[in-house]
């Protein structure tokens, strides 16, 4: 019986347990209910897709309203599998989350900070798994509202400004998205997107249509991040605590992506969105100047966080870059480069973490010499920034292996995009290596007491560096998963 | 045991030797002879490959699968065995050098400073443990490059290689030391991701496959202009084959201390590269394949030009070990040469010429650090006279120098004896003419150190009675050399002469790969 | 504290009056505009004046902070948990349907159960953030 | 009149002027609401936007100060993204269905549904609450989430005093750990 | 451009220009409270455009007037506006409050940090922090 209601528990049970962190009170408590919960929705989402796997589209009609006259939860190889990278980040960082939290927000805050951090996945979550536009507008600003808070939870005051600003620019695209959602409402007379998928055809000469294409793809540019939407992710990223960073910059984009290619290819279809509206063309320029230009930025930074949050804004120009290939290889280097950059980013932002834990900075002058003081978080920093960098036997080369694939395979001038790549990745290369060079061949000048960060930090971020080798060495399966899920896409969500 | 079994093991003794190096690290004596032991170890187990091998067997092993349709595989075939049997006996030889060297020396004020600039750092045991551990993953990783069964793991350990020297050439921590390690990175993993891996893809893309297979994956896929230009992709790619002007890494990296300079940038590592243009060459194009697209001529004045312009560089450094280095580059690209003549006296010639450079250049850069250690002395000018004080030492430069040299009775000579021929055959005179040339000049800047060495007038005499064999405490700037350093250095000067008799094995395997 | 007699009387004798008035707008808000969220801001409201007449502090003593934080969480539960309640019935997630042997009874039962959850927690949260706008200033002047 | 409310918005450096005025514009537009048949919107709209909203403005600037200083910089890439996305907007108005015509599409397929099954199927009168509540209930969950969230926001940034910043607390307390 | 479009579409463009008006607010000024106000006066302009959307022109509210248990015969005859676009700007209105208050306590937050709520201002003293470290 529990397994039928999979879809609906995976949102509602971290949702119930928001509430619940409130009344515990005790930081503790509140800890120990949100390890449990995400550990919880992790279950949930594996199930999910080991049934979408097996079965098909799982659809979940809410309140017995049999779509589109209800709201319908719909699950396919493509959601399940973003399901399962937000869950899986999500049950690693909470458990980091404890410890870390400690240090850097106050005691009274905690089990607050829990139910907005719980209430974060749950939004999350629940853009995901949905079948219905407009509920993906409900649950964005669960999201959204929860990550301002927890951003504004940093210990300097910038990190106020930041979730201002974040503040300010999500809910432009939010309304965006209202928007284009509100036209496409008014030309179809449905929310639900297998519905919309089918009767949209019908009105794709309209010019209402297309603007609606135009303003969900900048509202959802907006919340990804996209160059040059972007601006307010490196603050955002730089000052929020250490466990908000690693949670958001792991899945908060990784979702944005997400919607954006559900919009563009499930709802709109590959022949609109490739053929109608030349998306590929836009994109392709916009990714590329992303990745160059941000990749760039990145080399020049002194804090080591605004660092990496500009390498994030590089890497999701990597995502859109498989997308603007409109092939299915594209597509699965996008959807393996969502898994594998959330594994990555992850386990850095946790390594930093595990920094800030100890000498309160992660300046890159701060730094010096960690490698003998903290040789366990400065080793999983060498990992997670190898497979940022793509360095084989990680995640990360799996999906620039693909990406390079997919510019290769369309031949020609396409050569060049592929040497971007390359070439970027040396650029990565470089940001990264300031750090490790600084940690490792410099002598530690700090404060005597400065010691190896706690197991309870250690552990969680081992394991996603052990992911990021693990994956990078078996990725039959993730990825043919990911290759499942790009070529569902590109069939239209009818399949 | 099987020898797929075989296979395995050469990978992992290396790996567990590093493992019980890291355990022992606090016990000086103990970690040496594990070391010591590993080395032996794998060159038995490799001895054992290269017994299956030579009946013809190709014992083969899958570790793992990526990327689906590419795993990482792992195959021996005659020219890998050629490789990890000269790589996996040096080894052990480095081991016992390495042992001499680091430890093996009276400690003395003047002389730790000169161990820290070389980048030993006596005072702390950690450090030198941390040289045998990664020194044991370099030689995993050349293992694997050595046994790759496909592209694509070939290029998984040339970046294991990469990252796992990375520590070695910075052992010193110095701001020298960073430096180098910034162009060794640099250099290296900016060519292995920019070309190799963009021709790596291409080539999956054209053939849908990267499996090593005789004759080669591309004929009947690939035609026209976009043969030459992947080669090219290939040849500067790999950049530890450093081909001009991708070779400034390899000066960098000599900061070393010497026995990594003299396994790894003298032996493994550039080995590795040039190992890996072969390997490309003969199994990926297929060397009839490229013969006849014609796709390598360009690439051969590629070659023949860093042949040249490297020994005259060496010429103008004044320092052994730079110099030695600009050697290597150049020595290297015969090889490179070698494989881009593409035919089958090219491809025996350029293979035995990895073994036979090897045991050549580790001869010379044992006898460089010897002199470094013995004498403070770092220079070219100011070894005159030396070789009096050091006839051992110097004798067996003089060896090694004839083997670079290509003068019998050395091995040396039958490498450029037969890319000499290879070029005959595909009518490239001008290539035979730069071999020529390139042999004379290596013969004047080479010669020139044991030549001044015995009959050179020292600037300033050493003291010629306190170099007794057993003495242990004397004045002046001379200091006896390690007997385990000596025992090395001995071992590969003859090792030099033998193969000059009978390099009956590495041409065997040769003519295994390029036919008869 | 404020002097003006009338005015404290006036909010006296209304606050009764806006509370009757939200509980009609929840209630009948299946027959006229209405409903839940709007209950809640008048309910809300109503302790809004009286803050603003008695002052914070009189009010906290009646509606404490700790219950408001309170409710706001308890109507989210409630709304969930309806949900979750006809899970358990065997029903999909909030198929109301299951709360009553007649569908449409239990759609009315479902419908003024989560709408009493929107009650409680707009109440509480609006009452919730009224408390920090207004206790911020009185503690830091 | 709106449009007046809204440039005076712009015009107006005052912020109490503002807040009051943006209530105005609230008022308004629940009237407007109400004209076009949405009374449950309009009443919601007055509520929360000349009500709530005002009273939080108020609050904000009672705690914040009410002075803007003049825009410094010269408004053209603002005033550029926002003609572009008008123009877009009305050229995306251009195919739109007539204003009020009943055989818009957006006005069947689903809409006909509620209207006309509404009364067998849940059986109250008001179909905007039988929609709310029970054909997209979950919607309004996650509204109810939604509040809920920013209770926890505002919660999370207003309770309790002023924080201690720095890290003088982790040092000492680092002895614990480890 | 004919009489007719602009006769049946001029309400939209009405709410157009609020719309950028509320959005020209947002994004032009410095003030993080203005900026707030922007914001409110743009959502509920896009409010206003899903209302029109579902606005039927001699419509009534969607408040059936029948019994609701007699047999709906009469809903065919009297002409309802769609009720949807009124559910789903109740749910925006109430995220728009949501987004609001968040907003505020942040910019109290600021004042408190910062002493000033001008964007300038801020920048220029993060420029110093920043300069400083």
């Amino acid at each position: 019986m529990i397994a039928e209601h999979l879809p609906i528990l995976q949102v509602v049970l971290p949702l119930l347990a928001a509430p619940v962190c409130i009344f515990l009170r005790n930081p503790r408590a509140a800890g120990a209910l949100a390890v449990l919960t995400s550990w919880s929705a992790l279950g949930i989402a594996l199930s999910l897709l080991r049934e979408v796997m097996s079965t098909g589209v799982v659809s979940y009609a809410i309140g017995d309203w049999a779509p589109p006259i209800g709201i319908e939860y719909r699950v396919d190889i493509v959601n399940a599998w973003v399901l399962v990278i937000v869950a899986t980040i999500g049950a690693v960082v909470t458990p980091y989350a404890i410890t870390s939290v400690e240090s850097e927000v106050d005691r009274k805050r905690i089990p607050l900070f829990y139910a907005a951090y719980l209430l974060c996945l749950t939004g999350l979550l629940g853009i995901t798994i949905t079948g219905d536009v407009f509920n993906v507008f409900v649950f964005l600003e669960i999201s959204s509202l929860s990550a301002y808070a927890l951003i504004a939870m940093g210990q300097r005051r910038r990190a106020l400004t930041a979730a201002f600003r974040y503040l300010i620019m999500g809910s432009v695209g939010a309304t965006f998205i209202v928007i284009g959602i509100g036209l496409l409402y008014v030309m179809t007379g449905t929310l639900n997107m297998a519905d919309l998928a089918a009767l949209l055809p019908e009105v794709w000469d309209s010019r209402t249509v297309k603007v609606a294409y135009g303003f969900l793809g900048v509202g959802m540019c907006l919340k990804l991040a996209l160059f040059p939407l972007h601006l307010w992710l490196p603050n955002a990223y730089a000052f929020a605590p250490s466990a908000v960073t690693a949670f958001m910059a792991s899945t908060a984009t990784k979702v944005a992506v997400y919607m954006l290619l559900r919009l563009f290819l499930s709802i709109f279809g590959r022949h609109f969105s490739f053929e109608v509206m030349g998306l590929d063309l836009i994109l392709l320029p916009l990714a590329l100047v992303a990745i160059v230009s941000m990749s760039l930025v990145a080399i020049f930074q002194v804090d080591v966080k605004r660092l990496l949050a500009y390498s994030s804004v590089a890497q999701i120009g990597y995502m859109i870059l498989g997308l603007s290939f409109a092939s299915v290889t594209g597509l699965t280097a996008t959807l393996l480069h969502l898994f594998n950059h959330a594994l990555m980013k992850g386990a850095l932002f946790m390594a930093l973490g595990c920094v800030v834990y100890r000498i309160g900075s992660v300046h890159i002058d701060a730094m010096v010499g960690l490698g003998k003081r903290m040789p366990y978080t400065m080793a999983a920093f060498v990992v997670g920034g190898l497979s940022l960098v793509g360095v084989p036997l990680t995640v990360g080369f799996v999906s620039k292996w693909y990406l390079i694939l997919g510019a290769l395979e369309k031949g020609g001038l396409w050569m060049g995009v592929a040497a971007i790549v390359l070439v970027t990745s040396v650029m990565a290369l470089v940001y990264v290596w300031r750090v490790v060079e600084v940690a490792y061949l410099r002598d530690f000048a700090g404060d005597e007491r400065v010691r190896e960060a706690p197991w309870s930090l250690l552990v969680p971020t081992w394991a996603l560096v052990l992911a990021n080798l693990y994956f990078g060495i078996d990725a039959v399966r993730i990825s043919a998963v990911a290759r499942g899920a790009a070529e569902a896409l590109m069939i239209g969500i009818g399949s | 045991m099987t020898a797929s079994t075989l296979l395995l093991l050469s990978l992992a003794v290396p790996a567990a030797g590093a493992a019980v190096i890291l355990l022992l690290r606090y016990n000086p004596n103990a970690r040496e002879a594990a070391s010591l032991v590993t080395a032996g170890a794998l060159f038995t187990i490799v001895l054992r490959i290269y017994l299956a091998v030579s009946v013809g067997d190709r014992p083969a092993l899958v570790l793992a699968e990526p990327i689906p349709g590419i795993p990482i595989a792992l195959e021996a075939e005659p020219l890998g065995v050629l490789f990890a049997l000269v790589a996996s006996f040096l080894w052990i030889v480095t081991t016992m050098y390495s042992i001499g060297y680091m430890r093996g020396h009276p400690l003395r004020p003047e002389i730790r400073d000169v161990m820290a600039t070389l980048g030993i750092d006596r005072d702390r045991e950690k450090r030198q443990a941390r040289f045998y551990l990664f020194f044991a993953f370099a030689i995993a990783a050349v293992m694997g490059v050595a046994f790759a069964g496909n592209l694509f793991t070939l290029f998984v350990f040339y970046e294991v290689l990469t990252l796992t020297t990375f520590p070695l050439v910075t052992h010193s921590r110095s701001e020298a030391a960073r430096k180098a390690g910034r162009v060794y990175l640099g250099v290296l993993f900016t060519t292995s991701v920019v070309f190799q891996l963009l021709a790596i893809v291409w080539t999956y893309a054209i053939a849908g496959t990267l499996d090593f297979q005789d004759g080669g994956i591309l004929s009947g896929r690939a035609a026209g202009a976009v043969v030459p230009v992947l080669l090219g992709l290939f040849v500067f790619g790999i950049g530890k084959a450093a081909v001009m002007p991708f070779h400034r890494w390899l000066p960098a990296a000599m900061v070393a201390p010497t026995p990594v300079s003299a396994l790894l940038h003298a032996v493994a590592v550039v080995k590795a590269g040039v190992f890996a243009v072969l390997k490309v060459t003969v199994y990926i194009f297929g060397i009839d394949f490229i013969a006849a697209t014609g796709a390598s001529v360009w690439l051969m004045w590629v070659a023949a030009a860093t042949i040249i312009l490297a020994s005259l560089v060496a010429f103008t450094k004044n320092n052994l070990k730079v110099r030695l280095a600009y050697s290597t580059v150049s020595q290297l690209s015969y090889v490179v040469l070698g494989a881009m003549l593409a035919n089958q006296l090219g491809v025996v010639g350029g293979g035995m010429h990895i073994a036979m450079h090897a045991f050549g250049k580790i001869t010379l850069f044992f006898c460089a650090g010897v002199i470094i250690i013995s004498t403070n002395r770092t220079e070219v000018s100011q070894l005159k006279g030396l070789g009096r004080v050091m006839p051992i030492t110097f004798g067996a430069f003089f060896i090694g120098a004839l083997s670079i040299v290509g003068l019998p009775p050395t091995g040396g000579a039958w490498s450029k004896w037969f890319l000499g021929m290879g070029s005959l055959e595909a009518g490239q005179i001008g290539l035979v003419a730069v071999l020529m040339l390139s042999s004379l000049l290596s013969l004047v800047y080479l010669m020139e150190i044991p030549l001044q060495g015995f009959f050179g007038r020292p600037r300033r005499a050493p003291d010629r009675d306190a170099a007794g064999e057993d003495d242990h405490d004397h004045g002046g700037d001379f200091h006896t050399p390690p007997r385990w350093s000596m025992a090395a250095i001995i071992t590969t000067a003859v090792a030099c002469v033998i193969l000059f008799l009978y390099p009956e094995p590495f041409y065997r395997l040769m003519t295994m790969v390029a036919g008869p | 504290m404020r002097e003006e007699i009338v005015v404290r009387v006036g909010a006296k004798v209304l606050t009764p009056f806006i509370i009757m008035f939200a509980l009609y707008v929840h209630f009948h808000g299946d027959y006229s505009p209405g409903g839940g969220f709007q209950a809640g801001v008048i309910l809300a409201a109503a302790f809004a004046l009286l803050a603003l007449v008695y002052g914070l502090e009189a009010v906290q003593r009646v509606l404490p902070p700790w219950f408001a934080q309170m409710c706001a969480g308890l109507g989210v539960l409630i709304y969930a948990g309806v949900g979750v309640v006809t899970v358990l019935l065997g029903h999909n997630y909030l198929g109301y349907g299951a709360l009553a042997h007649d569908p449409e009874h239990g759609q009315h039962y479902g419908i003024m159960a989560v709408e009493l959850g929107v009650l409680v927690t707009v109440f509480g949260v609006m009452v919730t953030v009224f408390y920090l706008f207004a206790g911020r200033g009185t503690m830091k002047p | 009149m709106l449009g007046a409310a809204g440039l005076a918005l712009l015009r107006i450096r005052n912020l109490f002027a503002v807040v009051m005025l943006a209530g105005i514009y609230s008022l308004l537009s629940a009237g407007l609401f109400t004209v076009m048949d949405a009374v449950d919107v309009a009443f919601t709209e007055a509520a929360v936007g000349a009500g709530i909203s005002t009273v939080l403005f108020l609050a904000a600037l009672a705690l914040a100060g009410h002075h803007e200083n003049k825009p410094g910089h010269t408004p053209l890439l603002p005033m550029l993204v926002v003609v572009i996305t008008g123009a877009a907007l009305v050229y995306g108005t251009m195919d739109m269905p007539g204003f009020g015509d009943p055989d818009n599409p957006v006005h069947h397929h689903v809409a006909d549904h509620y209207l006309e099954e509404s009364p067998h199927e849940i059986g109250i009168p008001n179909v905007v609450t039988a929609v709310l509540a029970s054909y997209r209930g979950y919607d309004t969950m996650g509204e109810t989430t939604v509040v809920f969230a920013a209770a926890v926001g505002v919660m999370l940034l207003l309770a309790g005093g002023v924080r201690s910043r720095g890290r003088a607390g982790r040092q000492a307390g680092e002895e614990g750990d480890g | 451009m004919s009489v007719d479009l602009f006769v049946s579409h001029y309400n939209y463009w009405v709410v157009i220009f609020l719309m950028m008006v509320g959005f020209y607010i947002l994004i032009s000024r410095g003030n993080l409270i203005k900026k707030i106000v922007g914001l409110n006066v743009f959502q509920t302009s896009v409010f206003m455009l899903y209302i029109s959307m579902g606005k039927i022109t001699g419509g009534t509210p969607p408040i059936l007037l029948d019994d609701p248990h007699g047999e709906g015969e009469a809903v065919g005859h009297v002409l309802y506006s769609n009720p949807l676009p009124h559910v789903l700007i109740l749910t925006a209105i109430v995220v728009g409050i949501a987004t609001t208050s968040v907003g505020l306590a942040l910019a109290v937050r600021i004042k408190e940090a910062y002493g000033t709520l001008e964007e300038d201002e801020i920048n220029r003293v993060e420029a110093q922090t920043e300069a400083a470290e």
